[in-house]
């Protein structure tokens, strides 16, 4: 997270400091550039409030499935305190924010998972909401936008986590079946259980600059064949250059990136809902 | 609580040997006597390592079960489809880039009917293990398995998937060809079927490896095998800093068949043989037969589309939470 | 015969630098009399230049065609489409392995209607010529290729394909990738589409590597665009094991668009602006443009069943044989 | 060719030489050994009525589509000739032979490439007769099995041959659309023009053992990457460790491998045909 540069022991409100370069930077202006850092281009993780402002049209976004709230099936291990935790530090009922809005004044269907919460992780309610992102989009012919930031599967709902890579997935392919365009977007970081699910399987993949994008841990990964990792392994530029990625998008030309896709591959559903009214 | 396979065999093997030393002693024992008094001591030593199973497999602890489910003496996915099928042509290729051995597939006779069958097979020695990877699938694996969904859909035939892996292939090669995309497109496609498919877990269940092959109309569990999000030591090592706390993650994951029919993520726990399907593979391949045909007619009695229905919503309401 | 363009181009060149000096001397010229002369002349030159022009590009031979295709000075891909569309987005990744600079993919607004676009793209200088491979698309370019039809089937989008290339990339690499199958694999998807396909050759229509993107409801050529079999110098080689007969080869091949025109093989020859495309990309663009609407109105006017089964009937007649 | 041991000038009819290994063979056993080198293994070339032979149930091969014969439509230098001569050595009218057989009772339909006749290239009538049996197979419920040897299009019909490729193409398609297997065979040598289009994209592919197989002629595509190139490049062994490849079959096994590929890829069509009949 960013860290506020003390200021005789309190932290002064008009500055922030870079989390790479570690530079100073006035707060208003980091704001105003989507919290990019000026000097180093570091894409500073968002919480979904900010996604959803940076994202799509002025107050457009309704969120919906609010009612929907965490069990602790398995009895797991301090499970249900984390879980807790993680509410009162964000104020998300869980990882996963979904709903519908408006880009460049068309509706879409949205998820958003917030990394600050649990680090994203899937388990039955944020793939629950992911799922019904995907059905209302199917189901309403609204072109479908994710938002992914996450580590993966969450592993405190044992098996009914790994359920939910095929639920969500099962989604995509209700999506496809009725033509509706799904985009996902890496955001810093996609990983695991989530990225061998829905994510992979969007018809368009964006990414944000130097996303971390993997399956495995890196140290799983890079145990044994270290010496065959590049220096970019797992970020959003080594899977680019694997043909997993259909652009890399600095965050200033995400919105009007989607606003074009939106419009040329859902142009089709635009066609009937005209054709209907 | 037995950390391995091997020590946990232990106290088994020691009355094994035991027996077999009676057996030979007994073999050349001239007295009539003490012939018979031998047999008498072999067959209380019979009797006590029938019961010691018997005790021992009828109350298998979590972490016993991973044992079990990843001991190698267990019968291994060519041998359940060589002992299942009347006939299976091996299959091979993703059309894009290579082979992978970790999984087996293709056309195969099930009682004169054509299925298609994908797999992962393990391997028993060091050469095959290394051939095999460990059943750890590549996307080569799972691009293959795809290839093979798409042809059974073509060509109308149930697909039967058999599930034995530790996990997909987290190494570097894996990562630049998209095993991630694999895995996940490997679903999508099963998704897409309107043949119906059934997928028995026959060992380990190993979390995104298992899944990317098992998003079914019916899964079905071995009674000893167990399914995972996350192998059990590696969830110890993310919360307790220590992967030989294993055993405690394995009781906390709740990774056993039981479990997941409890929960009801598998409609059936196949019963092994006494002692374990490793005790009699022929018998444990029966059973899954026997519930694999049960379950392949039950799906098939649905239209096409249906059958594509059915296991959106078989997927569609897993999950636990409060609310709507 | 000329061999290169370069040679071919020499004396057009010579007269445009003629002009140049010329015009150079009128400028600093202060005699007005002598103006006058100068002018006089460039303007005779710039008819000479203006004529020969004319003779030559109105009865271009096959090789000079293929010269003219090649041409470094021609537009290309990128060109027509930033021309052409009002707006692109280009795409990328076969999703297996890697990204290809040869091709070029993504969905465009043509005149406010979206359409996918998938074209080769060749380099204009040394570094660019590397990033694009010589518009020698691998693998992984017929791959994404692919993607891009399957979303166009999936959202209505018509298709069309830019093509401009010398081949498919004949490496190692490619051939352990399965070049031939992501060649054919594209074809195959191309004719599983039910939305409109035009594809247009602007430049090289280089064999497998031309075809792979070309199974169109309409096939459409520049006038002098080529579009053959084998490469000339490939095809002379073989025949006469010598390359350097390429004229020739050319010559025997029937390369041209016009020869493709009158063996019903392309729809339409799309004429240049006066002395090629390279000497008014705009209105090339522009005449590229009438006829990809055109030709994707009249496709259009079936019903999707009837699109899928004219492109197969369009290709089912083509071949020259005697008897039934 | 095999080349029979000259004995006194004359060459001796009841010996042949290994093209391979150059050993001598006695002919009766080489011909039950299906013409493969009992020393070395090499499965030597057949022409087509030996590929028949070998392959279907003892007469059941009924030559279909045996009326339509080349045209030299570019008037391209010296075609005629060689055409003509290639029909004088080989019976054949062109390099491909289509029709109907029976596989252990089951019907196919067929086609057969005699790299004999022009290399085995594809023309105008060959590219139809493929396209032919392709069809029948699609619209009359029958496996199509295709036997590939060939150096790929023939250039003397210029961008006819090239048009080959998507016509062949199309035809696979339709059996897809229609759910008609299709196995292809690559025999030594399936190249260029052929590969890139109907034989890539069979629903299962075998090939001989150490068949050639391969995009471009070698030479061209090790000019630049010789040192890139493994020893067996563009053999079937490579292709079928680039995943390109089913199985490689040897030829003794190939018939019975056929068989039951038949009997459980068609399964569907013979209960359809079993319905109606
Ligand atoms: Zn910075
Ligand atoms: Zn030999």
């Amino acid at each position: 997270m960013l860290v506020r540069k003390p200021a005789g022991g309190q932290p002064n409100p008009n500055f922030v400091q870079c989390v790479n370069c570690k530079k100073t930077l006035f707060t208003a202006e980091f704001e105003a550039s989507l919290r990019v850092c000026q000097y180093c281009g570091h894409h500073h993780r968002l919480n979904w409030r900010q996604r959803v402002a940076f994202t799509f049209d002025a107050d457009s976004f309704v969120e919906t499935d609010t009612g929907i709230s965490s069990l602790d099936p398995l009895e797991f291990p301090e499970y249900a305190e984390k879980h807790q935790q993680a509410q009162a530090k964000t104020g998300m009922v869980d990882s996963v924010i979904c709903g519908t809005a408006l880009l460049d004044g068309r509706p879409v269907s949205v998820a958003v998972s917030d990394f600050h919460f649990m680090g994203g992780s899937m388990g039955s309610v944020s793939g629950e909401k992911v799922t019904r992102a995907l059905e209302r989009g199917a189901n309403e012919g609204m072109p479908v936008i994710i938002f992914c930031a996450s580590g993966g599967a969450r592993m405190q709902e044992g098996l009914l986590s790994l359920m939910q890579m095929a639920k969500t997935t099962a989604a995509v392919e209700l999506c496809r079946t009725r033509g509706v365009p799904y985009i996902a977007v890496f955001t810093d970081p996609t990983m695991a259980g989530v990225l061998a699910s829905y994510a992979s399987v969007a018809d368009v993949i964006l990414a944000e600059p130097k996303a971390l994008v993997g399956f495995a841990g890196a140290r799983v990964s890079k145990q044994a064949q270290v010496h065959k990792a590049p220096d970019d392994f797992q970020t959003a530029e080594f899977v680019f250059r694997s043909g997993m990625l259909d652009r890399i998008v600095p965050r200033r030309e995400m919105r009007s990136t989607l606003v074009s896709l939106v419009r040329l591959l859902g142009g089709h559903l635009h066609l009937e809902a005209k054709k209907v009214g | 609580m037995a950390k391995s396979w091997k020590e946990w065999e232990k106290p088994i093997l020691e009355l094994e040997e035991g027996i077999d030393k009676l057996e030979q002693l007994i073999a050349v024992e001239r007295d009539v006597e003490k012939k018979a008094s031998l047999a008498l001591r072999a067959q209380e030593y019979r009797e006590k390592l029938h019961k010691f199973i018997d005790v021992r497999y009828s109350r298998l602890g979590p972490w016993e079960k991973v044992l079990v489910a990843r001991a190698e003496t267990r019968p291994y996915t060519l041998d359940i489809i060589n002992a299942v099928f009347d006939e299976f042509v091996e299959l091979d290729g993703d059309r894009r880039i290579g082979t992978d051995h970790a999984v087996v597939a293709g056309p195969a006779s099930l009682e004169g009917r054509p299925v298609m069958v994908v797999g992962q097979q393990k391997g028993r020695n060091i050469q095959e293990r290394g051939y095999r990877n460990f059943a750890m699938a590549k996307p080569e694996g799972y691009r293959k398995a795809i290839r093979m969904f798409e042809m059974a859909e073509r060509f109308r035939m149930p697909v039967v998937t058999i599930v034995d892996t530790p996990a997909a292939d987290p190494g570097v090669e894996s990562e630049s060809r998209g095993i991630s995309e694999a895995i996940a497109a490997s679903m999508l496609s099963m998704f897409s079927l309107t043949v119906p498919i059934v997928s028995v877990i026959i060992g380990e269940g190993g979390s995104g490896g298992a899944i990317g092959i098992a998003a079914a109309n019916r899964v079905l569990m071995l009674e000893h095998s167990v399914y995972s999000v996350i192998p059990p030591e590696g969830c110890a090592a993310i919360l307790w800093r220590d992967p030989a706390k294993g055993p405690q993650a394995a009781a906390a994951l709740k990774l056993t068949a039981q479990s997941a029919h409890e929960l009801g993520l598998v409609e059936e726990v196949i019963p092994e043989p006494f002692g374990g399907a490793h005790r009699d593979p022929g018998e444990t391949a029966d059973r899954i037969k026997e519930a694999m045909l049960r379950h392949l007619a039950e799906v098939a009695m649905s239209s096409p589309e249906a059958i594509k229905q059915a296991r959106y919503d078989r997927f569609r309401i897993l999950g636990r939470f409060s609310g709507q």
